[in-house]
C-alpha cells in the first residue's frame, strides 16, 4: 500500500519538554515473517492522559500494543519509561513495572474462577511459605470488581460469565495494577468496547476517567465516536506506521477515517440507495416459535433479498434464537417452515441442508478453521458441489476459490495461505465466501462486523447489498443498533425472550435509535 | 449464575456415585466385599495407582500426556533395589536411598519437561521415547535379573500396618494430601489448570509456561518415583517388568474420574475416585467369578458404562 | 554370498526379553557357549512382539549370510514356521525352543532345522500340584495363577494340575486365574482371593515363579506368610532362595542356561558338520528335555551347583538330555 | 540448534524432512553395514513393514481427527483368529468376514465415541479389551495353525509378483487408496478440519459424527487387513498375534510428522514413519547395538526423529 501520508507534527517536541512522557516508543520497528508490522514507530504516552489508537486492521496497533506489555520485543527502537530507557522482557515484568493490558481477544481462562483470573500470574502478594490464601484473594477480587460495578461473585467460573461480563473483569484484572504498582500506571486498552453495550461503555469510560490522576491509557477502538469521546490526543497509524498525531478536539470522524482509509468517508456509509425493496418470495417462516425459558412466541416471515435485522440487550433472548437459526439449538415449540417445509434444525448440518449460512460472532472458533488453508476454508461448506465420483475436483476448487478471493477483494497472499495469518476483516470475507459458494439463501449474520475497521466494514456492507440484491435473505444481529437500523429492511426489537416492537426501516423509514431502545429495555 | 454451578457441582460427583453404585453390586453378589480385610486389600491395591495417577493428572490437566509412567516407575524401582539392603550388593541407604531414588524420578521428568518445551516436542512422543529409555536402563543396570529387597524399612512399607492399614496406604495418602495442596494452594497448581485452559492467554497474564511446563513433569516424576518405590516395596525386588501395564491403568483412572484429556478439568481427587473405580473393578470381576478369559473385555465395558455415566457432556462440547 | 564358508558363523540366541531372569540366564548361557568356540554371538529380543522378532531373524540371516546358527525362544508358536523358512532358505542352522505348530516338524526342513527342544509342562504341573497336596495333607482348597492363555506351556502346566487334582478328590480347586505371567497381576489377583476365599486357601499353584513370588508377597502383605503353601515353575534364583528359607515349595528348573548354550551347541555342530541332523532319529529332533523338581529337600544343593558358581556344562553332550520324543 | 532449525523453516523444505531424515538413516546403517543396502534385505525391510504400516494407516486417520485408536492391535489379532477359524470351512471368504467384523467393530468404537461422548483413548481403550476377550473366548485361548490345505489361500499374501513380495504390493495399494482417501476426498478435507477446529467444521455443516465413525470404522478395518495379513505371513492366527504392534504404530505416525492431536498430517508421512522405525529397529540389530542398549536407543533416535520431523508452524500449541 502507500507510504506514510505525513510525518509526526513536530508538536510532540515542544509538549515533551513540558513533562517526561509517562511512556514512549523510540523508532520502533517490528518484523513479523513476511509482514513488516511496525515501521520506525515512534510515540508517547504523556502522564493522566488517554491516547487514541486508531488504524485499519492489520495497520499494527495490537502489535504496538504488545510491545507495549512485554508480550513482543521490539527488534529496534527503544521504550522509555519516565523518560529511562527500559525493557521488557515478559507480559510479567511489564506489569512489574505499571504497564497493565486488556486485550483484544477474549483472554479470561474460562475453566478458572473470576477471582483466579483477575490475579493470575499475580498471585504472589497473597502467597505465603508456597501457600495461597485463597480468602484474602477472593475479597481483594471483590473490590477489583466493584470498581467496575460488575456484580459476580468472584468465585464463578468464567465461563458462567457472558462476553460483556468477562470484557469488564478483564479491565479490572488490569486494574489491580492500581494496588501492585508503585507509582504511575500506563493502561493498554486494546478495543475493549467492541463486546460492550452502551451502558457498559458508559461504565469503562467513567472509569478511565477517574484514573486519571494516576495512570494514563491507550485505548483502541474502530469505533471513531468512541475515540474522539474519550480521548486528549491521537494517533493514526497505517501499514505498520504513524501516519498522523492530532488533538481530539480538534479531529473528527471525517478526518480520521481520510487519514486511516486514505479515501473520504462516503455519505452513504450503509450504502442505503443500495437497499432494494424485498421481493414477496418467503424464504424463512417462524410461527409462534418458542425455546425453554430463552425465547417464547417468535412469529415473522423472512423474504428473499430481505435483512430483518434484530435489536435486543444481553439476555433477549436475541443469540439463542439466531443459534436455533443456525441449527444449534433446536426449537421445542411452535412451527419453522424454510421454503414452505416445516423443519427443526437439529444440527448446523440440516441448517445448511435448508440453504442456511451462519456467520458466527466467534470467526476465529466457529467461522474459521484457522488451520486451513483460505481456500479449504471457502469450499468447507459446499465440498459435495466439487465432488465427482467422490473425488474433489481440486482444480475447480482452486478456481472457485481464486474467484471467491477476487470478487470479495480478500487481502491474502494467496489461497493456500492458512486463515491464521489473514487480518480480521479479510478472515470475515472468507466466511461469508464460504456461504456464498454454498449458495445459501438465508444469512445468519451474528456481529458480522465485530473488531473490523472502518474501510473493512465498508466493504462487508457493500457485500451484503450485493448478495441481498440477488435475492439471499439476510437475518442481522449487530453490535450497534446504528448498523442495525442503517442495513436493515425490518427491524425486530426483543426482551424476555419476547417481540416488543417491530418496525419497517426501509429507506426514507428509518427508525430512531431511542424509539428502539425504549423496547428493548 | 448459581444454577451453572450446581450443574458442574453434580457433574463432578457423577463419577463418586457410580463408585458406590459399583460397590453395591459387587456386595450384593459377594459380601465379602465390603469386609474390613477386602478394604484393606483395595487399598493396597490403589495406593501404587493413586501415587502414578497423582503424577499424570497434574500432565493431563495442562492438556498433555505423560506416557514414562513405567519407564519412571521401573527405574526408580530398580535403582531403589540397588541402594537399600538387598540381596545382591552390600549398599544399605536407607532412607537416603529413598531420596536419591526421588531425585532419580525428579530427573526423569525434568528431561522429559525440558525436551518437550525447548525442542517443542508434543510430550506424547517425548515420554514415549523416555518410557523406552527408562525401562532400557533399568534392564541394563540389571542385565535381565531381580534383586531382592531386604531392607526392613521398604519391605515394612507393604506389610507393616498403622491402623490396620500397610504404611503404603498411608504414603499413598499423603501423597494425595501433597497434590490437593499444589492443586489447590500453590501457584503451580493454579497455573498448571491456567496451561490447560488456555495456553496463549496463560501467556499474556505472564504466565512462564515453559517453566511450569518443566516443573510439572518433574514433580509427575517425583510421583512415579513414589510408585516405584511402593511397586518395589510390594513385590520385595525391583526387575524391570516391575512396571509393565500400569500406564493404561493410571491414564484410565485419571479419565475415569472425569478429568478431561483436553486439558484444563479436573482435579486429583477425581482421580481418587477413578482410581478407586478401576481398583474396585478389577477385584470386584474376581469377586464375582467372572471367567478370566472375558475379564479384560467386561472391564472395557464397565469403564464404558463409567464414562458414560459420569461424563459432564455440557461442559465437554467436544469430546475428542 | 558375501560371508566366506571358512568364517566361523554367528551364533544367535532369540528370546522373548532380557528384563526376566529365566531368558536373562538363557542369554548367559548362551554367551558361555559362544566363547568355549570363539564364535560371534549376538541376542534379539522379541519384546513380546512377533513381528519384531522375525524382523529381527531376518535382519541377522541378511546380515551374516545366512552363516549363522539360531537357538530361537518364538514369541508365539506360530513364528517357528517363517523362521524355520527363512533359516533354510538363507542356509542358516536353526533350533527352536518352547514353542512351535504341531504340524512342524525338523525333518521336513533338512537338514537346516535341526532341532526342537520344549519340556512336557504336563508332568512338571503335575509334579508341583503333587508338592503342595502333600504339603497340605491331602485335602483342602487351592486357587491356581496361570500364564497368558494362548501360551502352550501355559497350557500345559495347567493340564498338568487339573491331572493332579482329578486324582486327589478332597482338594478342590476353588478359582484358576489368568495373571499373564506377570508379577503384579497376581499380586492382585491373590489379593482378591484372600477376600473371597479367606481361610479356604491353603494352597496356591501358580505356572510360573514371578506369580509365585508375588503370591507369597500377597499373603506375606496380609500376614498369612508361611500358612498358604505356594510353588512356582522356572527355577529362578528368587524362586530357589525362596524355596531354602521355606517360603516357596516347590519350583521346576529348566535350566535356561542350559537352553541357551545347547540350543546353540546342537545347531552349531550340525552346521560345522559335528553330525548330520537328517541322519538322527526322530527323538533327537523334536524332544523333551529334563526339568528338575526343586523342593526343600534339594534346593540348597541346586542352588550350590547351579546359582552360586558358574554352571559347568559340556557342550558336547549334546543328547545328555533327551527324555524322550515330544507327542502331540 | 534454534538456528538451525530457522533456517529449515521454510515450507518447501520443511515437507521433506521426513524423507530426508529416512535416506539418512538408511545411509548411516548402509555405510557400516553394506550389507543393508542389498536389494533383498531392503525388500525384506519393506514386507516388514507392511504389517505395521498397514495398522499405522488406520489409525492415521483417527489421529487427523483429533482422536486415537487404541484397539487397533486386539482387532488385529481378532482378525487372525476369525480367518484361522474359518479358512478351511469358507476359503476366501474367510477374509471377508474378518473384514466385515473389522467394519463392525470400527462402527461400535466410533458410535460409543460419538453417541456416548467418551474420549476415544478410553473407548477405543475399553473396545480393545472386548475384542481380545473375543479373540480368548473363540480361539479357545490358543494359537491355531493352518494346514497345508488352508495355507493354499493365502497364496496372494505370501507370493511374489516380478521378485516384489505381495505383502509389499498390498501396503502400496492401502497406500493409494489411503492417500486418495485423505488428500481427495471430502472425507479426508473434513478430517483435517475437524482436526484443525472442530467447532468451526461443526458450524459449517460438517457431519462430525458421520465423519468421526467412518474414520474409526477405516482405523479397526484397516487392523483387520493387518490382522489377514499376519495370517498369512505366520500362517497362523492367535488372539495375541499383534501384541505389542499398538505403540510401534502410532509412534510411526508421530515419527512422520503428523500432529498427535490431529488436523495436520498425511498418509505419505506415515509411510515414512513406518519406515522409519523399522530402519531403526532393523539397523540396530545390523550395526550390532548391545541389547541392553537397543531400548535406549530407540527411544532416543524417536524423540530425535519427532524433533525434526514435525512441522511447528501448523501446531498452535506443543502439549
Ligand atoms: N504473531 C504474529 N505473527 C505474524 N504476523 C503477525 C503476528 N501478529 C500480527 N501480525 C501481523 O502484523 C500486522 C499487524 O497486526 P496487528 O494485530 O498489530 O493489527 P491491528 O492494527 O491490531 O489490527 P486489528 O484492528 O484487526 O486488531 C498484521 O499484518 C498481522 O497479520
Ligand atoms: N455447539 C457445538 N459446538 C461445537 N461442536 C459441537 C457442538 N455441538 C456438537 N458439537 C460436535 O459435533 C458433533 C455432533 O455432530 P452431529 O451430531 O451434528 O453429527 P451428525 O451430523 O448428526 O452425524 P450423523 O448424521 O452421523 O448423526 C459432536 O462430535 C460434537 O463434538
Ligand atoms: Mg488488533
Ligand atoms: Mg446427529
Amino acid at each position: 500500500m502507500s507510504a506514510p501520508l505525513t510525518p509526526a507534527p513536530s508538536a510532540t517536541a515542544t509538549a515533551t519538554a513540558a513533562s517526561p512522557p509517562a511512556l514512549a516508543l523510540v523508532h520502533v520497528d517490528k518484523r513479523f515473517p513476511g509482514v513488516h508490522a511496525l515501521k520506525d514507530v515512534s510515540i508517547e504516552i504523556r502522564p493522566g492522559e488517554v491516547v487514541g489508537l486508531v488504524g485499519e486492521n492489520g495497520a499494527g496497533k495490537s502489535t504496538l500494543m504488545k510491545i507495549l506489555s512485554g508480550v513482543y520485543q521490539p527488534d529496534s527502537g527503544d521504550i522509555l519509561l519516565d523518560g529511562r530507557k527500559t525493557r521488557f522482557v515478559s507480559a510479567s515484568d511489564a506489569m512489574s513495572q505499571g504497564i497493565g493490558m486488556v486485550f483484544q481477544e477474549q483472554s479470561l481462562l474460562t475453566n478458572l474462577t473470576v477471582g483466579e483470573n483477575i490475579y493470575l500470574g499475580n498471585e504472589k502478594q497473597f502467597t505465603r511459605f508456597g501457600i495461597v490464601d485463597w480468602r484474602a484473594l477472593y475479597a481483594a477480587a471483590s473490590r477489583q470488581l466493584a470498581k467496575v460495578q460488575i456484580d459476580a461473585d468472584p468465585r464463578t467460573r468464567a465461563d458462567d460469565l457472558d462476553f460483556a461480563a468477562r470484557q469488564m473483569v478483564e479491565l479490572a484484572k488490569a486494574l489491580t495494577l492500581e494496588e501492585n504498582a508503585p507509582g504511575h500506571l500506563v493502561i493498554l486498552l486494546d478495543e475493549p468496547t467492541s463486546v460492550l453495550e452502551r451502558a457498559e461503555i458508559d461504565i469503562l469510560f467513567a472509569r478511565v476517567r477517574a484514573l486519571r490522576a494516576r495512570a494514563s491509557f491507550i485505548f483502541v477502538s474502530h469505533r471513531l465516536d468512541e475515540v474522539l469521546e474519550l480521548s486528549d490526543r491521537i494517533y493514526v497509524m497505517k501499514d505498520g506506521a504513524v501516519v498522523a498525531e492530532l488533538a481530539a478536539a480538534e479531529a473528527d470522524v471525517t478526518q480520521l477515517h481520510h487519514l486511516m482509509v486514505g479515501r473520504s468517508l462516503q455519505a452513504e456509509y450503509y450504502r442505503e440507495p443500495l437497499q432494494q425493496s424485498y421481493r414477496d418470495e418467503v424464504v424463512l417462516e417462524l410461527d409462534g416459535l418458542r425455546l425453554g425459558g430463552a425465547y417464547r412466541d417468535i412469529s415473522f416471515k423472512l423474504h428473499a433479498g430481505e435483512i430483518l435485522g434484530i435489536a435486543g440487550v444481553v439476555g433477549s433472548g436475541r443469540e439463542e434464537l439466531t443459534r436455533t437459526l443456525a441449527g444449534f439449538a433446536p426449537h421445542d415449540g411452535g412451527r419453522l417452515l424454510a421454503h414452505g417445509h416445516e423443519v427443526r434444525l437439529r444440527t448446523p448440518a440440516e441448517a445448511v441442508d435448508v440453504g442456511v449460512g451462519y456467520v458466527p460472532r466467534e470467526r476465529r472458533v466457529e467461522g474459521l478453521v484457522l488451520f486451513l488453508p483460505v481456500a479449504a476454508n471457502i469450499t468447507l461448506a459446499d465440498l459435495g458441489g466439487l465432488t465427482r465420483a467422490g473425488l474433489i475436483d481440486t482444480r475447480e476448487e482452486r478456481r472457485l476459490a481464486e474467484d471467491w478471493v477476487k470478487r470479495l477483494k480478500v487481502r491474502t497472499p494467496g489461497i493456500n495461505t492458512l486463515c491464521l495469518n489473514l487480518s480480521g476483516g479479510n478472515q470475515q470475507k472468507v466466511v461469508l465466501a464460504k456461504w456464498l459458494n454454498a449458495q445459501s439463501r438465508i444469512l445468519i449474520l451474528d456481529h458480522p462486523t465485530r473488531g473490523l475497521d472502518v474501510g473493512a466494514k465498508e466493504e462487508v456492507y457493500e457485500l451484503i447489498r450485493a448478495v441481498t440484491a440477488e435475492g439471499v435473505a439476510v437475518i442481522l444481529t449487530s453490535d450497534t443498533l446504528e448498523e442495525t437500523i442503517g442495513l436493515s429492511h425490518t427491524v425486530l426489537v426483543m426482551r424476555d425472550g419476547a417481540i416488543t416492537h417491530r418496525t419497517d426501516a426501509s429507506p426514507g423509514h428509518k427508525p430512531k435509535q431511542v424509539d428502539l431502545i425504549g423496547h428493548m429495555v | 449464575m448459581p444454577a451453572a454451578r450446581r450443574r458442574w457441582r453434580i457433574a463432578s460427583w457423577a463419577p463418586l456415585i457410580v463408585l458406590v453404585l459399583l460397590c453395591g453390586i459387587i456386595t450384593l453378589i459377594n459380601p465379602n466385599f465390603l469386609t474390613f480385610g477386602n478394604l484393606v486389600r483395595i487399598s493396597q491395591a490403589a495406593m501404587i495407582p493413586l501415587v502414578l495417577g497423582m503424577g499424570a493428572t497434574f500432565i493431563i490437566l495442562m492438556g498433555s500426556i505423560d506416557l514414562s509412567v513405567e519407564g519412571g516407575l521401573t527405574l526408580s524401582a530398580v535403582i531403589l533395589s540397588m541402594l537399600v539392603i538387598n540381596g545382591a550388593n552390600e549398599n544399605a541407604f536407607g532412607l537416603f536411598g529413598v531420596l536419591i531414588v526421588l531425585l532419580v524420578g525428579a530427573g526423569v521428568g525434568f528431561t522429559n519437561g525440558v525436551i518437550h518445551v525447548r525442542l517443542k516436542i508434543p510430550s506424547f512422543m517425548v515420554t514415549l521415547g523416555m518410557w523406552f529409555v527408562g525401562v532400557g536402563a533399568a534392564n541394563a543396570l540389571l542385565g535381565g535379573m531381580a534383586i531382592r529387597i531386604n531392607d526392613p524399612m521398604i519391605r515394612g512399607l507393604a506389610i507393616e500396618r498403622f491402623l490396620g492399614f500397610p504404611w503404603g496406604v498411608w504414603v499413598a495418602l499423603g501423597c494425595l494430601l501433597v497434590a490437593l495442596v499444589i492443586q489447590n494452594y500453590t501457584r503451580l497448581g493454579r497455573y498448571i489448570y491456567a496451561l490447560g485452559g488456555g495456553e496463549e492467554l496463560a501467556a499474556l497474564s505472564g504466565i512462564p509456561v515453559g517453566r511450569v511446563r518443566i516443573l510439572a513433569f518433574t514433580l509427575a516424576g517425583v510421583f512415579y518415583a513414589v510408585g516405584g518405590v511402593l511397586a518395589a516395596a510390594q513385590l520385595g525386588l525391583g526387575n524391570a517388568q516391575i512396571g509393565t501395564g500400569r500406564l493404561f491403568t493410571t491414564i484410565t483412572a485419571v479419565v475415569v474420574g472425569g478429568t478431561a484429556l483436553s486439558g484444563g478439568q479436573g482435579s486429583v481427587l477425581q482421580t481418587l475416585v477413578g482410581v478407586l473405580i478401576v481398583v474396585v473393578l478389577a477385584n470386584g470381576m474376581v469377586l464375582m467369578g467372572v471367567p478370566p478369559s472375558v475379564q479384560i473385555g467386561v472391564q472395557g465395558l464397565m469403564i464404558i458404562a463409567a464414562v458414560a455415566l459420569s461424563i459432564d457432556r455440557k461442559r465437554m462440547r467436544i469430546v475428542k | 554370498r558375501r560371508a566366506f564358508a571358512a568364517d566361523k558363523p554367528t551364533v544367535v540366541n532369540s528370546i522373548r526379553s532380557l528384563s526376566n531372569p529365566y531368558h536373562a540366564t538363557w542369554n548367559k548361557g548362551g554367551a558361555a557357549f559362544a566363547k568355549s568356540v570363539g564364535a560371534d554371538y549376538v541376542t534379539l529380543v522379541t519384546e513380546g512382539n512377533s513381528e519384531k522378532g522375525i524382523a529381527d531373524i531376518k535382519a541377522i540371516l541378511a546380515k551374516t549370510g545366512g552363516n549363522c546358527v539360531i537357538n530361537v525362544d518364538p514369541n508365539d508358536s506360530p513364528d517357528a514356521r517363517p523362521i524355520v523358512e527363512a533359516a533354510k532358505a538363507a542356509g542358516a542352522y536353526v533350533v527352536t525352543q518352547w514353542n512351535k505348530p504341531a504340524d512342524l516338524h525338523p525333518w521336513d526342513f533338512d537338514p537346516n532345522y535341526v532341532a526342537h527342544i520344549s519340556f512336557s509342562g504336563v508332568p512338571y504341573g503335575k509334579a508341583m500340584a503333587e508338592t503342595l497336596i502333600k504339603k497340605i495333607g491331602g485335602k483342602g482348597g487351592i486357587v491356581a495363577l496361570g500364564g497368558i492363555e494362548s501360551n502352550v506351556p501355559a497350557i500345559e502346566r495347567k493340564k498338568g494340575l487339573e491331572e493332579a487334582l482329578a486324582a486327589n478328590p478332597d482338594v478342590k480347586l476353588l478359582d484358576y486365574q489368568v495373571a499373564n505371567w506377570s508379577a503384579t497381576e497376581a499380586l492382585e489377583k491373590t489379593n482378591a482371593w484372600l477376600t473371597q476365599f479367606g481361610d479356604q486357601i491353603n494352597a496356591i499353584w501358580a505356572a510360573n515363579d514371578d506369580m509365585a513370588l508375588a503370591a507369597v508377597e500377597a499373603l506375606r502383605a496380609d500376614g498369612r506368610a508361611g500358612k498358604v503353601a505356594v510353588t512356582g515353575i522356572d527355577g529362578i534364583q528368587l524362586a530357589v532362595e525362596a524355596i531354602q528359607k521355606g517360603e516357596l515349595a516347590g519350583t521346576v528348573a529348566w535350566d535356561p542356561y542350559w537352553q541357551g548354550g545347547m540350543g546353540l551347541s546342537i545347531g552349531y555342530q550340525a552346521k560345522t558338520g559335528g553330525f548330520d541332523p537328517s541322519k538322527e532319529p526322530k527323538d533327537h529332533r523334536e524332544f523333551y528335555g529334563k526339568g528338575v523338581i526343586i523342593t526343600a529337600d534339594n534346593a540348597n544343593a541346586f542352588y550350590e551347583e547351579n546359582i552360586a558358581s558358574e554352571p559347568k556344562m559340556d557342550w558336547n553332550d549334546i543328547w545328555g538330555r533327551v527324555t524322550g520324543q515330544i507327542q502331540y | 540448534m534454534n538456528t538451525m532449525l530457522d533456517t529449515l523453516r521454510s515450507d518447501g523444505v520443511r515437507q521433506w524432512l521426513p524423507l530426508v531424515t529416512l535416506v539418512i538413516l538408511v545411509i548411516l546403517v548402509g555405510t557400516f553395514q553394506p550389507a543393508f543396502l542389498d536389494v533383498n534385505t531392503l525388500l525384506q525391510l519393506a514386507s516388514d513393514t507392511a504389517v505395521l504400516f498397514i495398522l499405522a494407516t488406520g489409525v492415521t486417520f483417527v489421529i487427523m481427527l483429533g482422536g486415537i485408536d487404541l484397539s487397533i492391535q486386539s482387532m488385529a489379532s481378532l482378525s487372525s483368529v476369525v480367518v484361522a477359524l474359518t479358512l478351511a470351512r469358507y476359503g476366501y471368504a474367510a477374509f471377508v468376514f474378518a473384514f466385515g467384523l473389522g467394519v463392525l467393530a470400527g462402527l461400535l468404537s466410533g458410535i460409543a465415541h460419538v453417541r456416548l461422548r467418551i474420549p476415544s483413548f478410553i473407548a477405543t481403550l475399553a473396545m480393545g479389551g472386548v475384542l481380545y476377550s473375543a479373540a480368548l473366548v473363540t480361539s479357545r485361548e490358543r494359537s491355531i495353525t493352518l494346514g497345508e490345505s488352508e495355507r493354499a489361500y493365502l497364496g496372494w499374501i505370501t507370493g511374489t509378483l516380478f521378485g516384489i513380495p505381495n505383502v509389499v504390493i498390498i501396503a502400496l495399494i492401502v497406500l493409494a487408496i489411503a492417500h486418495v482417501l485423505q488428500s481427495r476426498t471430502p472425507f479426508g478435507r473434513y478430517s483435517a478440519a475437524i482436526g484443525a477446529g472442530e467447532p468451526a467444521a461443526y458450524a459449517s455443516g460438517v457431519k462430525v459424527d458421520r465423519q468421526k465413525i467412518f474414520a474409526f470404522v477405516l482405523s479397526a478395518s484397516c487392523a483387520a487387513l493387518a490382522g489377514i495379513v499376519l495370517v498369512g505371513r505366520l500362517a497362523s492366527g492367535s488372539p495375541t498375534l499383534a501384541s505389542e504392534l499398538l505403540l510401534p504404530s502410532i509412534a510411526a505416525v508421530v515419527v512422520g510428522g503428523t500432529s498427535i492431536t490431529g488436523g495436520v498430517g498425511s498418509i505419505w508421512r506415515t509411510l515414512v514413519g513406518a519406515l522409519i522405525i523399522s530402519v531403526v529397529r532393523i539397523g540396530m540389530t545390523f550395526l550390532g547395538v548391545n541389547i541392553f542398549a537397543q531400548n535406549i536407543v530407540f527411544g532416543v533416535v524417536l524423540v530425535a526423529a519427532v524433533a525434526i520431523t514435525i512441522d511447528r508452524s501448523k501446531i498452535p500449541i506443543v502439549k
